[in-house]
């Protein structure tokens, strides 16, 4: 306990008198999905730009609407909420607010609000080219996903990976089965919430003992336990691989980074950031903001460790169906895609 | 051993339940505590068990002040005590009960009841106590559950026995053994304190009465003293012992019982085809060896215990297969066996005890609101009437004392107008002065012109009371006889003799099977007249 | 009830409940899985990796074995309603047996019926342990703490606190049987709590226990927030505890995995079932601590210290149940996060009663319950038309079957919730 | 029963189950203090973990005085904000103070749905499944009927409770007829009605037009409490004190309340004075039920006005522990349910302001509630034990024996 004590000294960045606000759904900031991404983002514009932040967490959904109401008193100049459950709160305090702007993660409205910019994702175009990896990747032609809870921003995930696997088996005349997920009955597998991670470890290892070897879960923390899933079977003798989600998981789960074999992003931290800068700069628009292939929105994370095992062929062949979507020609398409 | 105490004092806050009270117990000497309910007895002996620290005084043993921190070291200086209730664990066999606390062990803490078996029998022999080591203690009839008290006393070699009221839940069988044993117990040199509110047993045994009121000791007589004399020193005023009832003027039959069977869930019948019936203003006392089916008659009346066949009929309306409610709506009045679990909710006020089975009527509830002040007024009048002693109606029932527990039930089930009065057990661990009253309101409730059934196992109070009595055995009804019927005859037929064998055995052996001595009871039986068939 | 004294006269018919459900179950199985079945055959893999020799894989033809086993259980009704009429009831183990056949009808009926025809039983059987163990601890300390009279809510805040400890204290230590201890110490922590508040200020025991998960979730969270996520690598990056493999034991097909190839703390679940068993009935020190929960007065006249046995059966509750809590951070996940431990405690607490405060039947509702939970997993997996969420609710709606059909009145100790306070 | 009824005399009429009996009254100076002292561990661990107290305690031999100023400022900062957000601040006047009324609505509506259970001898920690089963049905009733006003929001109100009395009904039915705990009952319903309101939040019926994500129409205007301008405070407080009141009476002055307390006491006893036991349970469970159904209603048709699967939050849980810091008492419960609401409230402003995590509250709250459970503890603490060591004994015990 000894040392210099700092000078007094207040750091200047770009805008200092810039009040950058989050409020959480019930999920937290530390649920390693949108919030935690949403939330990285401002940590990022903070650092940046040197703007200010507050942040709320939101315990249950009894809190947005407090939540809302607290950052109105706190001063924000734009206002991030994370998830659909936020969305009437937040077009309740944007109209309440006409002057502050807010931007909402994983929502869009009907009709478009003049301080709100959405920030949506069309997820099902990255996940279609992770199943489509995976089917090539796997060796047991067995591969498999689950959901934490059966929401949209969830199963856009499954329907995208189940798509990407069945163009894998129509292109390749192969029968890569896929356990977890039935887009055509919209049931499969989830693990119930978003918390129990032994339970997304049972699941994964009962995946595993059914043949699987490549395992996508959308799951938030609960992916963490298939992570633990795979790492074991791997120790065991078995070749199990991980997909991950939202982030790179190489770099955003390094304990299972050697079973990564790619990663479906959704680069929110990016996005928030980006839409902050804009407002700091009076360059606020409400037009919703589609996360996509093509403008990096979404996007398959490198191969990794696995680069040199994926065949040349299958990336071309991804590159391709990548271009494809992007040019409109290939379309994937989910219940829960954007409008 | 011989047992000193001397001046002990016992407060509980302000109040002191002992004060300054020396008593003196000889080696092998029965010593008996007498007093009313709530004396202080069980207070004084739990000061000398150990389980509470006297607030001032000494005990001595041979001589030697003794400190007790607890039960353990009492037991240690070789002092046993049999509880007022029971200290069993009732799911524990026989056995796991006495080795408790005193257990033999194998390396490593593994129990070893054989030794504690072996134990039991030895013991068991002695003193002639039928106990199986291996019986579920729930499952025993209380006068062995007793037994089972006094074995863990002598199985840690207990010099001295305190007995805390152990004949209060007995049958005169059960009681006469008992008192066998502790003679026994004496003649190999074991001291006994013996606390009970029976005057007869009381004299039958003891070498010494010491009697305690209100915490102090009045006065050490000896057992030749009359009934009446220690009753009077009991309470601190005149007590008069015999009801000196008026004649039954029974009218015509209201509650008829035909063919009353129950059988409990384990397939066993309890109750085999009872036959009887009770007429205006007479009492009929049910008497038998607990276990009988005394509770199961009781509770089958009311509607408590399912009915597997036969028929109740009360002034012709059949009450089988009615509700609870319905029951006690139609006109009948019932105390049961034990008051704190099944007459009173000990929680509740004193108020709301006397309106517990009449919430919901005119002039106390209407539709679903209560009536307060009418419940309030019902307190007052009743507490008055009964004289409940206590001082405020909304203390809650367990501050009473058991003797006034016991009022506030009887005056809650005699409030109303009855059309049958079915009291069990109504004076279990009463003393003599609050006996006398209860008994009172029993006779009166008969005068009004209600048919009264008492079932008790204390034969003292069916001779007391009873117009006629039926005497169950083994379900069934064995012999209904006149009120003024001997002890004799009515102990041989509840053990199953039939009345008329009972009647010829009990003069043949009645000089010398005489189980105590001559009784006040059997006086007074003589100047009754027989009622009934 | 005295009816000891009393020989039974007439016997009365056993009740009609075993039978009744019997002959539903009986009807089911014969008409619905059976005639009205898949003709598809279900297959039951007993095999997994690493196993010493292989075992020929289970098949059934759906409709056809469903008809034979509700043709037995048509008999087992029958001669369950012959009984009756004798006035004897049906021996325990042809009700078990009764339900083992109705579980693998209900098996072959769904596996016949689903997307893919082939279950591993082996991987099923394993799973169910495996998310049967946090079950099993936290209901033996709930088994201990309710023996000796305490009432234990808090068996989720014990949970988690081990979980949390345990990852906290194998991450800065690099040691994870240090942060298997710290977990128990941490239960212990927990327990003290309780302990303290129920027995020393006679406070009502489920007031504490149900504030004490509220708190331990608190605290968690809390530094969850400031302290392990300002540095994960350093403060939540447990060390894992190894799987230790016997020797061609484990190498046995199905039970092999189970019983032979577990993390310490697997094989202290089977050790810590057998030894509070034992030690509960078979030691003087259970029988003074089953007193105690039963009736305290007659155990303190006998000069037993029935609030020191309290404290300390509930503290030992406490280490039981921390142990079992670090099996989330130490052995089934690799770091710790907020509310880790996912009600599992409230589910072990359910176990307690379920098993009627015996430690192997609560080894055993633990079990049913982790049963009930893999099975529902692998039936989504194989695909059922089921909507997910009704197969989540399965394992809940099997506890409510059990405990209000088969098990009903269960009676605990006489004297648990009641704090016991000497003049 | 009859195999309870054991020849050995029980001592002092036990009555396992009797929670009320066991809760303990601290007057009014302890309780006070009970407070404080939650107050000021929360603030140690508020201090404790804060950047700049650590930072300061670096240069702790350097500059000593910034270490104790900045552990004063921690620890005071969040509860001045928690304060702040709770009941007064300088911009805003009072109007956290109806926030904070807001908050409590659903507690005390839940809290007093355990209570009854409690006091009749149930141990209700079903509260959760039945304000979820509640919520349903009103939020149905709300967004896919159209009625008048009045009749509609009357309606809601009164599917809500339904809603909330079945679910609870049901444990009460299942209890009674097969003597299963109630303990594992409610706990395995409330987990059937998480899942079931997923389940039904995927489906078309429930879920908004157009929208893909689980959220329900917002319910019509007509079917929502109407609320004072400028806040959130709605009529359903209104609803909630009612609903005090009239539990207050049905304890005070009611048969059915009479009959619960018997059977919650000494449900042996109740029987042989004629009360049904059975129906009893039944009874009072569907009743706690509709009272956590109305804590569901409060949420819709109040604050939410849309039904998505977290509508309960975690409301049932800490419903219980509002019940029991009330003492299960209805008076009790609705102050407790207001020091809850203003926690949750304040806890907003405290985490915006100071950056304080939410946690903290919970910590917060429950060690009052310890403490309060607690007089002679608090008392040591204070040294107003001196002498009087066996009374305090005895008031705890037989305190609540009212
Ligand atoms: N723990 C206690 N706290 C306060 N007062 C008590 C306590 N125990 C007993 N008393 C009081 O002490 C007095 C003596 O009670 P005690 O139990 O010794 O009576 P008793 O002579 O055994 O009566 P009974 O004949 O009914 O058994 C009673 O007035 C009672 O109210
Ligand atoms: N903790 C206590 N506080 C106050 N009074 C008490 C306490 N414990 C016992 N008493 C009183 O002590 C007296 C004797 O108690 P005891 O348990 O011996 O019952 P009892 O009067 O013999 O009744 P019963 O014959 O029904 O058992 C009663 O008046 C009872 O109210
Ligand atoms: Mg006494
Ligand atoms: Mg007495």
């Amino acid at each position: 306990a000894c040392g210099a004590a700092p000078e007094e000294s207040s750091s200047a960045g770009k805008y200092p008198d810039y009040v950058g606000c989050i409020v959480s759904d019930s999920g937290g900031f530390d649920d390693q999905s949108f919030n935690e991404s949403s939330y990285r983002g401002l940590k990022n514009a903070e650092k940046d730009l040197g703007i200010t932040i507050k942040e709320a967490e939101s315990k249950s959904n009894a809190d947005f609407a407090t939540n809302l109401q607290g950052m109105m008193g706190a001063s924000c100049n734009l206002t991030v909420t994370v998830g659909f459950l936020l969305a009437d709160a937040t077009a309740d305090a944007a109209a309440k607010n006409p002057d502050s702007h807010f931007a909402i993660v994983d929502n869009q409205y009907e009709k478009n609000i003049d301080n709100v910019k959405p920030i949506i994702y069309d997820t099902a175009q990255a996940a279609f080219l992770a199943g489509y990896a995976a089917a090539a990747a796997s060796e047991t032609g067995t591969v498999a996903t689950f959901g934490g809870i059966q929401i949209p921003t969830v199963t856009i995930f499954m329907d995208g990976f189940a798509d990407g696997v069945a163009k894998f088996n129509e292109d390749k005349g192969e029968n890569v089965k896929l356990l977890g997920w039935d887009k055509k009955k919209q049931n499969g597998t989830f693990s119930g919430d978003f918390e129990k991670q032994d339970k997304g470890k049972q699941i994964t290892k009962n995946f595993i003992s059914a043949g699987a070897d490549v395992i996508m879960p959308v799951a938030g923390p609960v992916g963490k336990g298939a992570g633990a899933a795979v790492a074991e079977a791997n120790k065991g003798g078995e070749k199990a691989k991980l997909i991950w989600v939202d982030s790179d998981g190489y770099l955003t789960a390094p304990d299972y980074k050697e079973y990564m074999l790619t990663s479906v992003v959704k680069t929110m931290d990016k996005a928030v950031e980006d839409v902050i800068k804009a407002d700091a700069e009076g360059k606020f628009d409400p037009t919703p903001y589609v996360g996509t292939l093509e403008n990096e929105g979404v996007a398959l994370a490198p191969f990794h460790d696995f680069d040199s095992t994926i065949g040349e062929d299958t990336k071309k062949e991804i590159e391709a169906l990548k271009a494809q979507i992007i040019s409109g020609d290939l379309k994937v398409e989910s219940a829960a895609s954007p409008k | 051993m011989k047992l000193e105490l001397r001046g002990i004092s016992k407060a509980f806050g302000s109040f002191y339940a002992n004060k300054n009270i020396d008593l003196m117990v000889d080696d092998a000497q029965i010593h008996c505590l007498l007093g009313e309910n709530g004396a202080g007895k069980s207070t004084l002996m739990n000061v000398l068990y150990g389980l509470y620290q006297p607030t001032e005084g000494e005990i001595l043993l041979d001589g030697n002040p003794v400190e007790f921190s607890g039960p353990g070291d009492a037991m240690a200086a070789g002092i046993g005590m049999v509880h007022q209730h029971f200290m069993l664990v009732p799911v524990f066999t026989v056995a796991e009960n006495i080795a408790l606390g005193a257990e033999t062990t194998k390396a490593g803490g593994v129990l070893d009841l054989q030794v504690t078996r072996k134990k039991i029998r030895e013991i068991s022999d002695r003193y002639g106590f039928d106990v199986d080591p291996d019986a579920v203690v729930e499952d025993l009839p209380v006068g062995v559950q007793q037994r089972v008290e006094i074995i863990k006393a002598l199985v840690r070699e207990a010099k001295i026995l305190i007995l805390d009221e152990p004949t209060a839940v007995l049958t005169p069988q059960e009681t006469d053994e008992l008192l066998e044993i502790m003679r026994q117990l004496k003649a190999n040199g074991t001291s006994i304190v013996f606390i009970s509110h029976k005057l007869r047993e009381v004299r039958a045994v003891s070498d010494v009465i010491t009697v305690i009121r209100r915490g102090e000791v009045i006065d050490s007589v000896s057992p030749e003293s009359s009934t009446t004399e220690l009753a009077n020193l009991m309470v601190g005023r005149a007590v008069e012992l015999n009801l000196n009832k008026a004649p039954a003027t029974p009218g015509e039959a209201v509650l008829q019982v035909k063919d009353l069977t129950v059988v409990d869930q384990a397939g066993t019948t309890t109750l085999d085809s009872v036959n009887f019936e009770i007429h205006a203003g007479e009492i009929l006392a049910v008497a038998g060896v607990q276990g009988n089916g005394q509770t199961e008659l009781t509770e089958a009346i009311l509607g408590t215990q399912p009915v597997t066949g036969g028929s109740v009929k009360l002034a012709g309306e059949e009450l089988v297969g009615k509700s609870v409610k319905q029951v006690l709506r139609s006109g009948v009045g019932f105390v049961p066996e034990d008051r704190s679990v099944h007459g009173l909710v000990t929680e509740f006020s004193i108020e709301e005890n006397l309106v517990l089975d009449l919430y919901d009527r005119a002039p106390f509830g209407k539709g679903i609101s209560m009536n307060l002040d009418a419940i309030k007024k019902n307190a007052t009048t009743q507490i008055k009437d009964f004289d409940v002693r206590t001082d405020n109606p909304l203390n809650p029932a367990s501050s009473l004392s058991g003797g006034n527990q016991q009022k506030v039930v009887m005056a809650r089930e005699l409030s109303r107008d009855l059309k049958l009065f079915i009291a069990s057990q109504p004076t279990r661990g009463v003393d003599v002065g609050s006996i006398e009253f209860l008994h009172r309101r029993i006779v009166a409730e008969r005068d009004k012109g209600t048919p009264v059934m008492i079932v008790s196992t204390e034969l003292d109070e069916v001779m007391e009371l009873a117009d006629r009595i039926a005497v169950l055995y083994k379900g069934k009804i064995n012999g209904i006889v006149p009120g003024n019927t001997s002890r004799e005859v009515l102990g041989l037929m509840m053990a199953g003799v039939s009345a008329e064998e009972a009647a010829e055995q009990a003069e043949f052996t009645k000089s010398d099977n005489e189980p105590v001595e001559a009784t006040p009871a059997g006086e007074r039986n003589e100047h009754q007249e027989g009622e009934g068939q | 009830m005295t009816s000891s004294t009393l020989q039974p006269a007439i016997s009365v018919l056993p009740s009609k409940k075993t039978s009744i459900i019997l002959s539903v179950i009986a009807v089911i199985v014969f008409l619905c899985f059976g005639l009205m079945g898949n003709s598809e055959s279900a297959h039951f893999q007993l095999n997994s990796a690493g196993d010493a020799f292989k075992l020929p894989e289970l098949v059934f033809p759906g409709k056809a074995s469903n008809i034979v086993i509700g043709l037995l259980l048509l008999g087992i009704a029958a001669y369950s309603w012959i009984q009756r009429k004798k006035g004897q009831s049906l021996a325990t183990w042809m009700i078990a047996i009764a339900a083992i056949l109705f579980v693998l009808s209900f098996l072959i009926w769904v596996v016949s019926g689903a997307d893919i025809t082939t279950i591993s039983l082996a991987s099923l059987l394993a799973g169910a342990v495996v998310l049967a163990v946090p079950l099993v601890f936290g209901s033996l300390s709930g088994v201990l703490c309710e023996r000796a009279g305490v009432v234990n809510i808090a068996i989720e805040g014990q949970l988690l606190g081990g979980a949390f400890t345990a990852a906290l204290v194998s991450s800065l230590t690099k040691n994870a049987f240090l942060g298997l201890i710290a977990a128990g110490i941490a239960g212990a922590l927990v327990s003290l709590v309780l302990a303290l508040f129920s027995i020393k200020y006679v406070v009502n025991q489920i007031i504490v226990g149900v504030v004490l998960n509220v708190l331990v979730s608190g605290i968690t969270g809390f530094l969850f927030t400031t302290v392990m996520q300002e540095d994960p690598e350093l403060f939540n990056s447990p060390v894992h505890l190894p799987v230790i493999e016997i020797p061609l034991l484990s190498a046995i097909p199905v039970l092999g995995p189970i019983l032979f190839k577990q993390s310490v703390i697997g094989y202290l679940m089977y050790l810590a079932v057998f030894i509070v068993w034992f030690g509960l009935f078979k030691t003087k020190w259970g029988l003074r601590v089953r007193a105690v929960g039963e009736h305290p007065k007659a155990a303190d006249t006998l000069g037993i210290k029935v609030n020191r046995t309290r404290f300390w059966n509930v503290t030992l509750g406490g280490i039981v149940a921390g142990i079992g809590g670090s099996f989330f951070t130490l052995v089934a996940i690799d770091s710790f996060t907020k509310e880790i431990s996912g009600g599992r405690g409230f589910i072990a607490l359910a176990a307690v009663i379920f098993g009627r405060w015996n430690p192997i039947g609560a080894f055993l509702a633990a079990l049913l319950f982790g049963f009930a939970d893999n099975l529902q997993v692998i039936l989504t997996i194989i695909g059922t038309p089921v909507p997910s969420q009704f197969m989540a609710m399965m394992p809940y709606l099997v506890t409510i079957f059990a405990v209000a059909g088969l098990v009903g009145r269960s009676r605990g100790p006489a004297a648990a919730g009641e704090p016991y306070v000497k003049e | 029963m009859s195999e309870s009824k054991t020849p050995v005399i029980p001592d002092s009429g036990k009555t396992g189950n009797d929670l009320f009996k066991q809760i303990t009254q601290g007057p009014g100076l302890v309780s006070v203090l009970g407070v404080i002292v939650a107050l000021v561990i929360g603030g140690l661990l508020i201090a404790i973990t804060d950047e700049k107290v650590a930072q300061s305690a670096g240069y702790f031999f350097a500059r000593p005085t910034d270490f104790l100023s900045e552990l004063w400022r921690a620890a005071t900062e969040s509860y001045v904000a928690l304060f702040n957000g709770a009941i007064y601040n300088s911009a805003q006047g009072f109007k956290p103070f109806l926030e904070t009324l807001t908050v409590s609505t659903p507690l005390i509506c839940a809290g007093l749905g355990v209570a009854v259970a409690f006091r009749a001898g149930l141990f209700n920690i079903g509260a959760q499944g039945q304000i979820i089963i509640g919520s349903v049905l009103a939020a149905y009733v709300g967004f896919a009927w159209h009625l008048p006003l009045g009749l509609h929001l009357l309606l809601v109100i009164v599917f809500g409770l339904i809603g909330g009395a079945i679910w609870g009904g049901l444990v009460g039915l299942l209890k009674a007829k097969t003597g299963a705990h109630e303990v594992i009952l409610t706990i395995m319903f409330n987990y059937v009605a998480v899942y079931f309101i997923d389940f039904l939040m995927n489906t078309q019926a429930f879920r908004r037009p157009g929208e893909t994500n689980p959220i329900s129409p917002i319910l019509d205007s007509t079917a929502v409490f109407p609320s004072i301008p400028g806040s959130r405070l709605h009529l359903g407080f209104v609803m909630a004190v009612l609903l005090v009141i009239l539990v207050s009476w049905m304890f005070k002055r009611s048969t059915v309340g009479f009959e619960f307390r018997a059977v919650g006491h000494n449900p042996e006893a109740a029987k042989t004075a004629g009360i049904n036991v059975a129906r009893s349970t039944i009874i009072a469970m569907a009743l706690a039920g509709a009272l956590a159904g109305a804590a569901g209603v409060a949420q819709v048709a109040g604050t939410e006005k849309v039904l998505t699967s977290g509508i309960a939050g975690s409301l049932g849980f800490d419903a219980i522990t509002v019940a029991l810091l009330g003492r299960s008492t209805p008076w009790g419960t609705f102050f407790a349910g207001l020091l809850f609401g203003a926690f949750q409230a304040g806890a907003v402003n405290m985490q915006i302001t100071t950056g304080t995590p939410i946690d903290i509250v919970s910590v917060v709250q429950s060690l009052i509630v310890l403490f309060i459970a607690a007089p002679p503890l608090v008392k040591a603490i204070f040294g107003m034990n001196r002498k009087k060591k066996r009374s305090s004994k005895l008031e705890t015990t037989q305190a609540g024996a009212k």
